[in-house]
């Protein structure tokens, strides 16, 4: 990991909902693994005070330019607000890179990669990656609406196959991404699967791919205060090596990239908070 | 002109005055990678329990207006694992360790001091006493002056080094806590540990932890907890106090200082920025030289105030 | 579909849940030039003692992260001067007042109450029991259960509207001091009042108030009051809560209905944006209308919180 | 007082220490007079939360623009580093103007404008005032050197007689505007004195004019949260009309032009913080 105060080399929209900022950070751009995440400071006067974590959406070494990585987002609150505003040559703290990254399957070759909206992110860094190595990319892509999918058109190049599913049927098939698995596993011949998205989605492929026998792979999101692995904000209830107890694991550096099959899905925070005991730091 | 940012707490010499916040730096591995660890005086550690514990569900954080809200469970992988893999470590890096021990019942308290006897490095002990205490329909023992001293006295027979006491200030009177715990052979205080508060998603109407109730740290609380520090070193002006709550910078320190810390530590600013120790320091000399102080101790409880 | 934005506060109607936090509105002259006052389910004046009170030297004010510090000492004119020159302008304004009330003693209490018998447009009275008090080492009424039964059942007897007390968070069990209250009869509860504080001036070592310690308010403190207000309805469910402690938008007004509040209070909202009031009524009625929810009250207390 | 949301027209420095802010604000640039504040809200999104107040120092009712003010501040600390890093366009929420302005005199002939530093401000805009209803004006303007003195060639031309005092004589008198008082009372027959600055220095000026029997009056300075009379915070210690007691009066609404022979100057914050007695807001 390393911290560095980037200079912000562009920023522009993506679509109607999407943006995107290039900044100069030639170390991490060096280091940067499809999967992981730099955590942004967007500014050190706001009323919040806390890092936000963006997935690393693409590294470019070449160009005459100091290496820069890409990072896009849609506006969720003051820290995304904050970001969208910032203009070419303004500076950020960056940590990066963080965490896990995927895996390259060293054998197996057929891989498809399933992405929710804003989820799509780590896996079009992923694509391009799994191509370098001479995989098999097939590509399913869901979100609430068509303006939800990120860039449909380098979206759609990213597969040999390439489908999409929105819940309002405003682009390919009316539902979701998981209608559309199995169907793909079979055209497809998968023998890898890559998910990135909300919560109930990775769950669902997740368990799908293990009924097909599928070795699947997530990169997941979770509230996360330090990013670097201090604060035990962040963990996921995971499996242990024994399968026999739920761990809590962080996501940030023993993440956010998980075995699909050994996230406890089920075991997640409560539909309501718990009856309150005494706090505990 | 050197300057002297040396401090002796309860007669064990710190090379810096600033110390790590337990629970908001790990056992120092993660930031080793971003600063020198040796800028700090010490490292106190995550507090530890003699079993590990899970910890809470999540979400365990929510951000708050300059803070952050937590409920984390004191999740950690108990006494044994940090002997066994954290302190050696420690140990190599050359920083003293203060081992912040906590527990649900003062035998478990006992137990962990026990096992942390000559402990290599481990300098003192930092007893977490903001912990539900099962024998008292889960009333915290930091909220309660007789819990308070039963626990701070049986640590002080089990242990071979210098104790401080870490506070809770969601009471009354913290002079009062402070007070008992002192009695009871603690030899230094550290506070304040974080304040209870909580925050709830209007959209889902769910609280943003699935805790429910949490700890709030953070620039926020820094009003709260250099009253805190004011008061307690009003009241036991020879005893080493360690002052946290919402340190960003060097200034925010000597603000510490001025009101009565002995040292202080830095919670939250790692997770901000994981250099925040380094740059303290380095903030404190540049300050001490350019106004020409010879040693930060001198600085403190210095703030002018009648009577 | 309209909309139902009104409350019922211990047997009084308000058209609006939103009122002013004592203190922070003077006694409403001011803000009439920028709103009107009738958004506003009730105007709580800055509370007032029987003779006059000059109030602490200056500074009286410290900002801070996302909060400020005040010492002001409770200036202002005393109750009669209330009765014959603020009361009637309310009056005039037709909105209703809630008289919150102050003292050094339990005897001043009683005085004031008794002044304000019968007061046109007093709909209740504020007890803020956040006083030193004179009679026992200036220990706050609000920090001591005894102390606050005993002022709080003088008031309901001198008193002939319902009595809100008003509740210090600088205690270990706010529940213990609301039941004392409620127990000794008080109709209702207002929380919170401002959380100890302190700020020092790094370059003059001077207390960046002149009275030292004083009150932390903000959005800075809002995690603090909404726990509070949770932690009091959960025990007292019947109970109308007037809730407080940074307030700044509707939507953090919802926070504390869901949390548990009857009515919520807009203090140092005030003082940022004197059209607070207005802004947050109408943004409740919004937010109502949007989600097609008849009644405020409806959501009153309904974080989802397992058993 | 009117709140508005008003826009920035223009943003300059002046000299090297002070910005200057053009804000479009017609209804407050209408009602506005000498001596008289607004009260700003910097940012919304800020780690601080409160209003800052600034003097009015000049107001354009012209032109072209619809009417505006104008503010000079220096930076010193958050909310000063946030005005002083808005551009042209951007929103700013203003009230003004508030307070008491200063008094012009019916029957005296010859005023003299003592100034320190910033103070000079609310000055310069009485000046323009004080000429128009066809009054005798001198200025004394003091600083702690050259830079700090508000710019002085308006300074200069603001005065039929005007002279500078530095405290490290790079400008004018070495010394204190307090050193040459006297004697300007006597050169220019000075029948009234303003004065704005620091604290001292009002205190000073407002002693020696008692000493000549010269009214005086003071723009003064207080930590304030509201701005608008609802909060006691920005309280300055009067003698009474009956001269017999020290009363907490407003700075802001009942400010901040004071009578200076009415400021009770020596009943100021002490040197230290009182002995802790337990607080009450
Ligand atoms: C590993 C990882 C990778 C991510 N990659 C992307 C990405 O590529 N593009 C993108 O748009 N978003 C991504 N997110 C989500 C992104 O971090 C949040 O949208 C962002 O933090 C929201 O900040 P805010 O201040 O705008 O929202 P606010 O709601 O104001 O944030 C308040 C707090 O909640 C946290 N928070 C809010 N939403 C989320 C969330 N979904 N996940 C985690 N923390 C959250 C914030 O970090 C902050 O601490 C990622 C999250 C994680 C954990
Ligand atoms: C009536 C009045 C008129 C003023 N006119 C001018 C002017 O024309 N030009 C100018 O440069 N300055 C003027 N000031 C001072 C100006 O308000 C402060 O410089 C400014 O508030 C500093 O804000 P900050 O966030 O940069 O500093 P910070 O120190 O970060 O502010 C922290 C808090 O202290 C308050 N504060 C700090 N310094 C002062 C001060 N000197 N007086 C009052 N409050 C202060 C701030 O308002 C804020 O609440 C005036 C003050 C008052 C009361
Ligand atoms: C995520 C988190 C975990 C914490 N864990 C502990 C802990 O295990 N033991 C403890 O004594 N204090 C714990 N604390 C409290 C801190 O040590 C410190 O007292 C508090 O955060 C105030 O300091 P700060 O504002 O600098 O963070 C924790 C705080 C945070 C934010
Ligand atoms: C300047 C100031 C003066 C106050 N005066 C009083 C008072 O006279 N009586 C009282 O009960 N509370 C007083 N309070 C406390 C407020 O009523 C309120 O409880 C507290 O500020 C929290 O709400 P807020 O965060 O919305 O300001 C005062 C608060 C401030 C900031
Ligand atoms: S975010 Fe702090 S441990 Fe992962
Ligand atoms: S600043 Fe609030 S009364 Fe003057």
């Amino acid at each position: 990991m390393i911290q560095q105060t980037a200079q912000i080399l562009s920023h522009k929209k993506v679509g109607d909902e999407y943006f995107l900022l290039t900044i100069v950070a030639p170390e991490i751009a060096d280091q940067a693994m499809p999967g992981q995440f730099v955590h942004v400071l967007p500014r050190k006067d706001a009323n919040f005070i806390l890092r936000r974590p963006f997935s690393i959406y693409k590294v470019n070494r070449r160009g005459e330019w100091a290496a820069t990585i890409e990072i896009i987002f849609d506006i969720r609150g003051g820290g995304t607000a904050a970001l969208a505003g910032m203009r070419p040559h303004d500076s950020l703290d960056v940590i990066g890179p963080i965490g896990r990254p995927f895996a390259i399957p060293k054998t197996r070759h057929s891989c498809l990669l399933v992405g929710g909206g804003i989820g799509a992110v780590p896996l079009i860094f992923l694509a391009e990656k799994l191509k370098a190595a001479g995989k098999r990319v097939d590509t399913l892509w869901g979100a609430s609406r068509a303006s939800r999918l990120l860039n449909p058109i380098d979206a759609k190049r990213a597969g040999t196959i390439s489908v999409f599913a929105t819940d309002d049927g405003s682009e390919g098939h009316h539902g979701q991404v998981t209608d559309l698995l199995p169907e793909m596993i079979e055209r497809c011949g998968t023998e890898v699967i890559y998910a990135c998205g909300p919560h109930g989605m990775m769950a669902a492929v997740s368990n799908m791919a293990l009924k097909h026998r599928i070795p699947v792979q997530v990169a997941t999101e979770a509230y996360m205060a330090c990013g670097i692995g201090i604060c035990m904000t962040c963990v996921q209830p995971v499996w242990s090596s024994q399968g026999d107890q739920i761990v809590h694991v962080r996501t940030c550096v023993d993440g956010p990239v998980f075995n699909g099959a050994r996230v406890a899905w089920d075991a997640f925070a409560p539909k309501a908070g718990l009856a309150p005991a005494p706090p505990g730091n | 002109m050197p300057v002297d940012l040396s401090v002796d707490l309860a007669g064990v010499r710190l090379r810096s005055p600033v110390v790590t916040a337990s629970g908001c730096f790990a056992s120092g591995r993660e930031v080793s990678e971003f600063m020198d660890l040796k800028m700090f005086g010490a490292v106190v550690v995550k507090s530890m329990t003699l079993e590990p514990w899970p910890g809470k569900p999540t979400p365990r954080m929510a951000e708050t207006p300059s803070g952050m809200l937590n409920a984390i469970g004191l999740q950690n992988y108990g006494v044994d694992h940090f002997l066994q893999v954290d302190l050696p470590w420690l140990n190599r890096a050359e920083v003293p360790v203060i081992a912040s021990i906590a527990g649900n019942t003062v035998q478990e308290f006992i137990y962990v001091a026990e096992r942390l006897r000559d402990a290599p490095g481990v300098i003192a002990l930092e007893v977490n006493i903001s912990c539900p205490n099962l024998e008292d329909r889960n009333n915290m023992f930091a909220h309660d002056a007789k819990a308070t001293a039963t626990v701070i006295a049986s640590v002080r027979r089990a242990a071979t080094v210098p104790i401080f006491a870490k506070l809770s200030p969601n009471v009354t009177s913290l002079t009062e806590i402070a007070g008992a715990a002192l009695d009871s052979g603690a030899q230094g205080i550290s506070l304040i540990n974080t304040v209870f508060g909580m925050a709830i998603d209007i959209r889902t109407a769910r609280p943003k932890l699935a805790g429910v109730i949490g700890g709030l740290s953070g620039p926020a609380i820094r009003p709260i907890a250099v009253r805190a520090v004011f008061e307690v070193h009003k009241a036991f002006p020879h005893v080493p106090i360690i002052g946290m709550g919402g340190i960003m910078n060097h200034e925010d320190a000597i603000e510490f200082v001025l009101a009565g810390a002995t040292a202080v530590a830095l919670g939250t600013a790692n997770f901000i920025n994981p250099s925040s120790g380094a740059e303290v320091v380095k903030g404190l000399q540049r300050y001490l030289i350019e106004r020409g102080i010879g040693s930060l101790s001198a600085m403190r409880g210095r703030v002018k105030v009648e009577g």
